[in-house]
């Protein structure tokens, strides 16, 4: 039986360059000696800090309180002493960082028990383990994941998706534990099931993954609660918004959350978190890491602690090409480039991409010739050059009337473009001098 | 209400003197220009019927007007009257003359037209103009068989051309007409 | 020092054509020959003239809410005054320029400096303004009608200038031929001179 | 440990880029250009050269003066250079080739800003400006024999002759230097059609819609299609990107507003062609056509399904 | 012939007694009050539209002021001179304090001082800084990415040969647009009639700052003891100027080590 | 009869723009054409305007000035005053009424009265003999034309706002030379009906 493989409008096809890392089972990483744990690891306000210089911390000790609605607990990944609290530069900007002196001993904090029978949990008790697991969504959006499971009240909730697409070039992470632990990811659905009182979960994984599909599958053969949603592979299959209408057909209203029209989007990652915090009682303190590039020497999956600086994680894979310019935390559409080698990696890391700079991009500058791909490209139906138009001439409220605020910043303007026109990077200008604006 | 009188009586004022003025200088320079409009339009007479003394108006109504030329003696020897119609760009304006003893087109001469400079406006010159005269009244003539268009310019060619011999009959037939 | 300041300004500061871009209809429209490019130039000055010294002597007369209508009377007396006068005395200039004559009435020229200066300003200076504008608009229409007339016709004023394999650029005596040579020639001046040229000042 | 580098995602870029581009065009006329050549001889390549050079010089200049990056090496002047040539009736004197070159790159193209900035159409706009000011030149169609010879529009319009289909399709004599060959224009149309540089909506509307017409008032299509620039015009002119509307929709609105232009200027107007107005009519168009029809947006539905 | 003056006379008349009724009839009926006071304030104010008064253009801001009893003194590219004026038309008098100041771009780092990455993308200071703050390694370091010098009005901004954003002194009209416009916050308004100035805003630690930074202040306090009109405090490892005490003797621009005080007079 | 009025019309938008290819109205063609809207609003104005006036020019031409032959020497003033005071009753009348109508048209009237196309119109309707409803269609047709030229010269220069135009040609210059080609293109319809 062929099945119908999903899809949405627009979208681009960049290359995958994911048989480097695809095959490589997942490894444990060693912490190194000095940990740098931020205190924002995910989107929201600050965690406070719980611990000061001179402290001893054990594993999975709580070091920074969740803090206001939208916010997320921090924990040691380590045991050892603190060596300072102070501002650092990190990828999110700069913020609060707790240092560890990492003793190696990996002691346990005495409160963490696992827990035997999730069945007897009221639905507030297992969300309220998830806040206490300090679990974000691992996608890359890092959105606290206990407030997207406490949507808001008139709106009720239908579906779950699982996002498995990872439709980014080069990552391999999510992949690898839907492949090597996909009972993990079952499980926690069905949690999340209960926990949202639901009837049906999808789990969304591109046609490019055969084996994660049938992994997952043959778990879920006599389940009716749970299906796996084929889709076609294309970027970006796996952003929300496209996710929900490829398998859904619904769209997501301009502004709303996709709770209001029923849908809740989690990553495959984070429900195997979920669904490991919940068993063992260790909160989230690890994260599975691509480690990849034509940089790198070799391309690994690694299972990291979180607050292992990037060059730790960097020596592991066998360091980085003397001629590498650019370093990328995420996957090449939508990661952040790195200027050190010294930030940690956090909740949100789900790869670290070394490129060259001859590799892929291309300096030879254009202007517009009004070529249009970018607006075919865009999943949001925008038009990214008038955007750009706008905001390069320096009128905001143009780009305003076209709708910038929607862009999700997915890249497949920039991408397409035959021009090679930074449109996104206007387009980020753009909505940030808009903030300004407004306050 | 005294404000209103005022404004009036001011935009009254300016307008009779306005009134005053122009008709003064009307009645100056009317006499000149009647003076130019009869040369200009004997002239084209004249130059379409050559060899008559004088002329006169022979209809002029709505429709035609066509002016006798008169010998020497008094005889009615030509035909002269002015035709209309579209050119390339604008509508073309001819006064044709007509030679009542040999029944053929004397010649023609454009009073008005708004064809392109160096193509269409070629139907102005004498290169074109020649071919016409003494082409009889009443054998229909043809752009590319009869007449050799101006190079890049057949529509204006073609307007004259077909301007020409359908005007002819209209006047040959009001002319005969009232002969009978 | 003012009078000649008053009267310098129009023919390079605040010329009509190419800075204030005053009077565009007939700066187009007759330029297509030099010599009616001087005698539209010539007959606008003459009603520019005219209606300035007889606005600045009645100004005070005149209430606001008639200033207008007031204003276009006098011009339009001195336009048909023109039309009269080219029609007996010049009638082949009259008979090209034929509709852009009585459209000297609403040529911004007039009126704008009427309104912006005569009614501000004595009968000497007002007089003064209007020859300097006068001039202004006259040299830049006859430089026009030069420009296209060489390349349209290969003459200057009539008399043929270029040899006789001269290929002739109909298009300059067309009308785009009007609207890219003034183009043209804005980007020029505007090349040459420190400030820019103003958007149209009639509105 | 070297410095390095911060840019914004994405780090990864399409391989397409804007020369790629433009040489797809250059390959997609290389059967029109060879169809030309058999037809009229090496004279072709003169005129083609002379005016490649003088495109490109003029771009180079305007460039340099203007202290811009210099951007001949797009091969968009080229491509306009090659158009334009393709355009020409083939004994135009060289010199008037070159003075249409100079005018479709400097007041086509670099008077807005130089490539993707231009509103009209440059290649066109250059014949233009050369059909009216060598109206004379641009209207002669003659041979390499030098023999006087009607274009088929031309006799369809004023006498009614029909030439047959067969030799139509294949070798057209008479008309531009591009127009000899329906199928060379069809096979690089095809090409670019393929290779996706072009969209199918304009040059299938425009063409559809100038047969329509004809149809309807009573002229035979077959030969509409196949003579003068509709062809050419329609695959390689009306399809710039540059100068056309972004949309799907807006696209179908200009094939459309093409097609009837120039079915409007064929059947009724003063010129026996009117592909080369009509384009530069809907390019004068395109900026309205893009303000007034928006692709549909994500997230902007009543229903939900 | 005479009958043609009468005829013409009378008909003018006529037209003109109906166009005077018409008019007369139509001013009173359809009047509209409008205050000339408006046109006279859009005649003084300087028609620049740069907004610097919190209105969309000059029209508006007169419109303001007659109607809405705006301030007459925001106009600042205009300085006191117009608002005096404005306040001629308004019967308002202004404060005569009102000095005329300049934009200052308080940062002499550019080629000065360390990158902490090669930053490409965008030319422009707000996108640059929308990563890591730009790629300057001190934090209050001009990105020299001609933010500011695109949005100024009056052209009065120039890259000096460090790269970094400088004033031309005598263009400049005081709008403040650029202060809006640089995302790092170091272009200030100084007295215009002052020309000693504090030319950084780096508020770290000696320590910090050297590395980074050759012209930067280290809040050595050089200059506070060599200032004799005590127009010097160091406060946050940071050298400020009193410009009521300043005589501009240029002493503390002599002193200071790193000639992070400079004279902008040129 | 209908023909020849649609021919008339025709003619006025297309073949013989009064902006494009008969000079009338250039001014406001140039100053009024940055913003579509506002483009619109003035060609609707004016549209409005010829109309009337095309009726009330008529009316003079044939009830005062023909019957006493004052047509040579008291036209224009005439007409020119039957516009100005038409178009300032009209400002006047929609200040009054419509606050809303005023903010979109009625700030362009006083713009309008030194607009040579209105009093151009007039007099080519006197020049062409046209009768009522001839001269009511071919004012609708002028204005139509002029709202035309103008709104495509407003999109046009709206897209070319943030173009990288030479110095020099920036506003006026670059304005002109769009004009020029786009007479270049209207040129294409010339000989479509010979008026
Ligand atoms: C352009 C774009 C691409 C994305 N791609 C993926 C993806 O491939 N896999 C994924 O799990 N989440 C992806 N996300 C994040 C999802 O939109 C969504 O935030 C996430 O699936 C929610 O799960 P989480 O909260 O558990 O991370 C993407 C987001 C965007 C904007
Ligand atoms: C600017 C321009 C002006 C033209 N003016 C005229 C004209 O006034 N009269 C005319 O018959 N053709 C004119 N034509 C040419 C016609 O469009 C058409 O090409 C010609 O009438 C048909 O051609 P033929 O004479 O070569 O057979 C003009 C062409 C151009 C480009
Ligand atoms: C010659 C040709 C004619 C076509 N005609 C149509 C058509 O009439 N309708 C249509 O939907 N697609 C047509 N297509 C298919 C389109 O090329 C394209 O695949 C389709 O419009 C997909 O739309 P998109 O541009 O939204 O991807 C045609 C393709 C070709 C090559
Ligand atoms: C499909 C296609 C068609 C093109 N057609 C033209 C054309 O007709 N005329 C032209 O000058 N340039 C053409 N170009 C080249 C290029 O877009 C043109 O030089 C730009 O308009 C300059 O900004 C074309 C390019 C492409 C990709
Ligand atoms: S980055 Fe924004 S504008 Fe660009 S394609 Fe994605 S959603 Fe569209
Ligand atoms: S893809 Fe690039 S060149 Fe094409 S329209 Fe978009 S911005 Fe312009
Ligand atoms: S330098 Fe700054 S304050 Fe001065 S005029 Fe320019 S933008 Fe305004
Ligand atoms: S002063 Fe500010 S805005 Fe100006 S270049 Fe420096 S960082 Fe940019
Ligand atoms: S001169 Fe015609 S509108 Fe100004």
């Amino acid at each position: 039986m062929k099945r119908k493989v999903l899809s949405f409008k627009g979208g681009i096809h960049p290359t995958y360059n994911k048989e480097l890392t695809k095959e490589k089972e997942i490894e444990k990483v060693e912490a190194p000696s000095i940990m740098e744990i931020p205190l924002v690891q995910h989107i929201g306000a600050p965690a406070q800090p719980l611990v000061k210089a001179g402290d001893f911390v054990k594993m999975g000790q709580l070091i920074g309180a969740c803090a206001g609605a939208v916010s997320a607990n921090v924990h040691a990944s380590v045991s050892g002493e603190v060596l300072s609290v102070e501002p650092k530069m990190q990828t999110a900007g700069m913020v609060s960082t707790v240092v560890i002196e990492n003793d190696g001993k990996d002691e346990r904090d005495s409160g963490i028990q696992g827990i035997v029978s999730i069945d007897k949990l009221t639905t507030d008790e297992i969300i309220n383990l998830i806040k206490d697991a300090g679990i974000v969504g691992m996608g890359g959006a890092t959105f606290p994941t206990h407030v997207k499971l406490n949507p808001p009240k008139e709106h009720l909730i239908d579906t779950l998706i699982i996002n498995g697409a990872e439709c980014e070039p080069y990552l391999t992470s999510d992949y690898r534990v839907m492949v090597e632990t996909p009972e993990d990811i079952v499980n926690g659905g069905r949690v999340l099931i209960k926990v949202l009182g639901i009837r049906k979960a999808y789990i969304g994984i591109e046609d490019n993954k055969p084996k994660a599909i049938r992994a997952i599958e043959q778990i879920i053969q006599n389940d009716e609660t749970m299906e796996v949603a084929v889709l076609k592979t294309k970027y970006p299959q796996g952003g929300e918004k496209q996710l929900i209408k490829a398998v859904t057909s619904r769209e997501v209203p301009s502004g709303k959350l996709p709770s209001s029209i029923g849908c809740v989007v989690i990553n495959a990652g984070t429900v195997a978190a979920i669904c490991k915090a919940l068993i063992s009682g260790m909160p989230l303190i690890e994260r599975v890491v691509t480690v990849t590039g034509v940089g790198i020497k070799n391309p690994k999956n690694l299972l990291v602690r979180l607050g292992t600086p990037i060059r730790q994680v960097i020596e592991q894979c066998g360091g980085l090409a003397p001629d590498c310019k650019k370093l990328i935390s995420g996957g090449p559409m939508m990661g952040i480039a790195q200027y050190t080698l010294d930030n940690s990696v956090t909740k949100g890391t789900s790869g670290i991409l070394a490129v060259m700079e001859s590799d892929d991009i291309s300096e030879n500058e254009s202007s517009c010739i009004k070529c249009a791909r970018c607006m075919d490209a865009c999943p949001m139906g925008l038009m990214p050059l008038k955007i750009m138009q706008g905001i390069k001439g320096g009128h905001e409220d143009e780009a305003m009337e076209f709708n910038v605020m929607d862009c999700i910043e997915c890249g497949c303007c920039s991408f397409i473009c035959p021009a090679k026109r930074p449109i996104l990077q206007y387009i980020r200008t753009g909505k940030a001098k808009m903030r300004l604006k407004r306050n | 209400m005294g404000k209103s009188i005022k404004l009036i009586l001011i935009l009254s004022v300016i307008s009779l003197l306005s009134g005053a003025v122009l008709s003064l200088v009307y009645s100056i320079t009317s006499p000149t220009m009647e003076a130019v409009a009869l040369e200009n339009q004997q002239k084209s007479i004249f130059e379409v019927l050559p060899g008559i003394e004088s002329y006169r108006e022979y209809k002029n109504d709505e429709s035609m007007l066509i002016y006798e030329g008169l010998s020497k003696e008094g005889n009615v020897i030509g035909l002269a009257y002015v035709a209309e119609g579209a050119g390339f760009q604008g509508r073309i304006k001819l006064m044709i003359g007509m030679d009542i003893k040999s029944k053929r087109i004397t010649e023609y001469k454009v009073l008005e037209h708004q064809e392109t400079p160096g193509l269409g406006a070629k139907i102005n010159e004498e290169g074109f103009k020649q071919q016409f005269s003494q082409k009889p009244w009443t054998e229909p003539f043809k752009v590319k068989d009869d007449i050799e268009a101006i190079t890049g310019a057949t529509i204006s060619s073609r307007a004259v051309t077909e301007l020409i011999t359908k005007s002819l009959d209209e006047v040959l037939q009001i002319v005969g007409s009232d002969e009978q | 020092m003012k009078a000649y300041k008053e009267f310098i300004k129009g023919l390079w500061d605040e010329n009509p054509v190419f800075r204030m871009l005053m009077g565009m209809c007939p700066t187009l429209a007759v330029t297509n020959a030099a010599v009616n490019g001087l005698a539209m130039g010539i007959a606008t000055a003459f009603v520019l003239f005219s209606s300035n010294i007889i606005v600045s002597l009645v100004k005070r007369l005149i209430p606001n809410e008639i200033r207008i209508p007031a204003y276009i009377i006098i011009i339009a007396t001195f336009v048909t005054i023109a039309d009269l006068f080219l029609a007996a005395y010049f009638p082949d200039i009259h008979k090209v320029l034929g509709l852009f004559i009585p459209l000297i009435v609403v040529n911004c020229i007039i009126l704008g400096r009427v309104e912006s200066f005569a009614s501000k300003n004595n009968v000497l200076y007002s007089a003064i303004d209007a020859i300097g504008m006068g001039v202004g608009f006259t040299w830049a229409l006859t430089l026009l009608g030069i420009i296209r007339e060489i390349f349209g016709m290969g003459s200057i004023f009539g008399v043929t200038v270029m040899s006789s394999s001269f290929t002739k650029w109909v298009i300059f005596i067309l009308p785009p031929g009007a609207f890219l040579t003034l183009g043209v020639m804005l980007w020029i001046i505007n090349s040459l001179s420190k400030t820019k040229t103003s958007e149209s000042h009639c509105h | 440990m070297n410095t390095l580098t911060v840019t914004s995602s994405p780090h990864v870029v399409h391989h397409d880029s804007v020369p790629k581009i433009m040489y797809r065009v250059i390959i997609a006329l290389m059967p029109a250009l060879v169809a030309s050549v058999t037809v009229f001889g090496i004279r072709v390549i003169i005129v083609l050269l002379t005016s490649i050079f003088a495109c490109v010089v003029t771009e180079y200049l305007f460039q340099i003066i203007r202290k811009r990056p210099v951007t001949i090496s797009d091969g968009s002047a080229v491509l306009t250079g090659i158009l334009l040539a393709l355009t020409l009736p083939p004994n135009l004197p060289l010199w008037m080739t070159f003075v249409g070159s100079v005018i479709a790159i400097a007041l086509g193209k670099q008077v807005y800003g130089g490539v993707g900035s231009n509103i009209f159409n440059p290649a066109l706009l250059g014949r233009a400006f050369m059909l009216i000011t060598f109206p004379v030149a641009m209207t002669t169609w003659t041979t390499v024999d030098a023999i006087s010879s009607a274009t088929p529009l031309n006799l369809l319009k004023m006498q009614g002759v029909s030439t047959e289909y067969l030799r139509l399709f294949l070798v057209n004599i008479g008309g531009s230097l591009g127009e000899t060959s329906a199928l060379a224009i069809l096979l690089g149309g095809f090409y670019l059609l393929y290779s996706k540089v072009i969209d199918w909506r304009i040059p299938f509307t425009f063409v559809g819609t100038t047969l329509l017409m004809a149809w309807i008032a009573g002229s035979n299509p077959v030969i509409h299609l196949f003579s003068g620039g509709l062809l050419f015009g329609a695959f390689f002119m009306a399809t710039d990107m540059v100068t056309t509307p972004l949309t799907k929709t807006g696209k179908l609105i200009f094939g459309i507003g093409c097609g009837l232009i120039t079915g409007v200027i064929r059947l009724y107007g003063g010129y026996p062609e009117g592909v080369m107005f009509s384009i530069l009519l809907m390019n004068a168009f395109t900026p309205l056509i893009n303000r007034y029809t928006r692709p549909k947006m994500y997230g902007r539905v009543k229903s939900n399904g | 012939m005479n009958q043609i003056y009468l005829v013409s006379i009378s008909a003018m008349g006529g037209i003109g007694i109906f166009f005077g009724v018409l008019l007369a009839y139509s001013s009173k009926k359809f009047a509209v009050e409008k205050d000339e006071r408006i046109e006279k304030i859009e005649e003084i104010l300087p028609g620049a539209n740069c907004g610097a008064c919190g209105h969309p253009g000059c029209t508006s801001y007169s419109e303001a002021i007659v109607n809405q009893a705006e301030s007459i003194q925001l106009c600042t590219v205009g300085g006191a001179k117009t608002a005096t004026k404005i306040g001629d038309i308004m019967g308002v008098l202004i404060d005569e304090s009102l000095i005329t100041k300049v934009a200052c771009v308080k940062c002499q780092g550019g080629f000065n001082c360390l990158d902490s990455f090669e930053y490409k993308g965008v030319e422009d200071c707000h996108t640059a800084s929308l990563m890591y703050r730009g790629q300057k390694s001190c934090k209050y370091g001009c990105l020299g990415l001609k933010s500011c010098m695109k949005i100024c009005p009056f052209n009065a901004i120039t890259m000096n040969q460090f790269g970094v954003a400088q004033i031309d002194i005598d263009r400049c009209n005081g709008c403040e647009l650029c202060i809006r416009e640089c995302p790092k916050g170091i272009i200030e308004m100084v007295p215009n009639d002052k020309s000693v100035h504090v030319i950084c805003k780096n508020k770290e630690t000696a320590k910090t700052v050297k590395p980074k930074c050759k012209v930067g202040c280290i809040g050595c306090k050089l200059c506070e003891r060599v200032c004799e009109q005590k127009a010097i405090e160091v406060k946050d490892n940071l050298a400020k100027i009193n410009y009521n005490l300043c005589t501009g003797c240029n002493a503390c621009v002599i002193k200071c080590p790193v000639k992070a005080i400079n004279t902008k007079t040129e | 009869m209908l023909k020849d009025l649609l021919l008339i019309f025709i003619g006025a938008v297309l073949v013989n723009n009064f902006v494009l290819s008969r000079f009338l109205g250039v001014c406001p063609f140039l100053g009024v054409s940055k913003k579509v809207h506002v483009a619109f609003s003035m060609g609707i104005a004016t549209t409005f305007v010829m109309t009337l006036s095309a009726a009330a020019t008529w009316l003079i031409q044939t009830f005062i000035l023909d019957p006493f032959g004052l047509g040579r020497f008291l036209q224009y003033v005439s007409f020119v005053l039957v516009i100005a005071s038409l178009v300032q009753m009209i400002e006047l009348f929609i200040k009054k009424t419509s606050k809303d109508l005023y903010h979109s048209l009625g700030i362009f009237l006083p713009l309008i009265t030194t607009n040579c196309a209105i009093l151009g119109l007039a007099l080519l309707s006197v020049n062409k003999t046209y009768n009522l409803a001839q001269s009511l269609v071919f004012g609708l047709g002028a204005g139509i034309g002029f709202t035309l030229a103008i709104v495509i010269m407003a999109g046009i220069r709206e897209e070319i706002d943030s173009a990288d135009i030479p110095e020099g040609l920036k506003g006026a210059g670059i304005t002109l030379l769009t004009a020029g080609i786009l007479s270049i293109a209207f040129l294409g319809f010339s000989g479509l009906i010979s008026m």
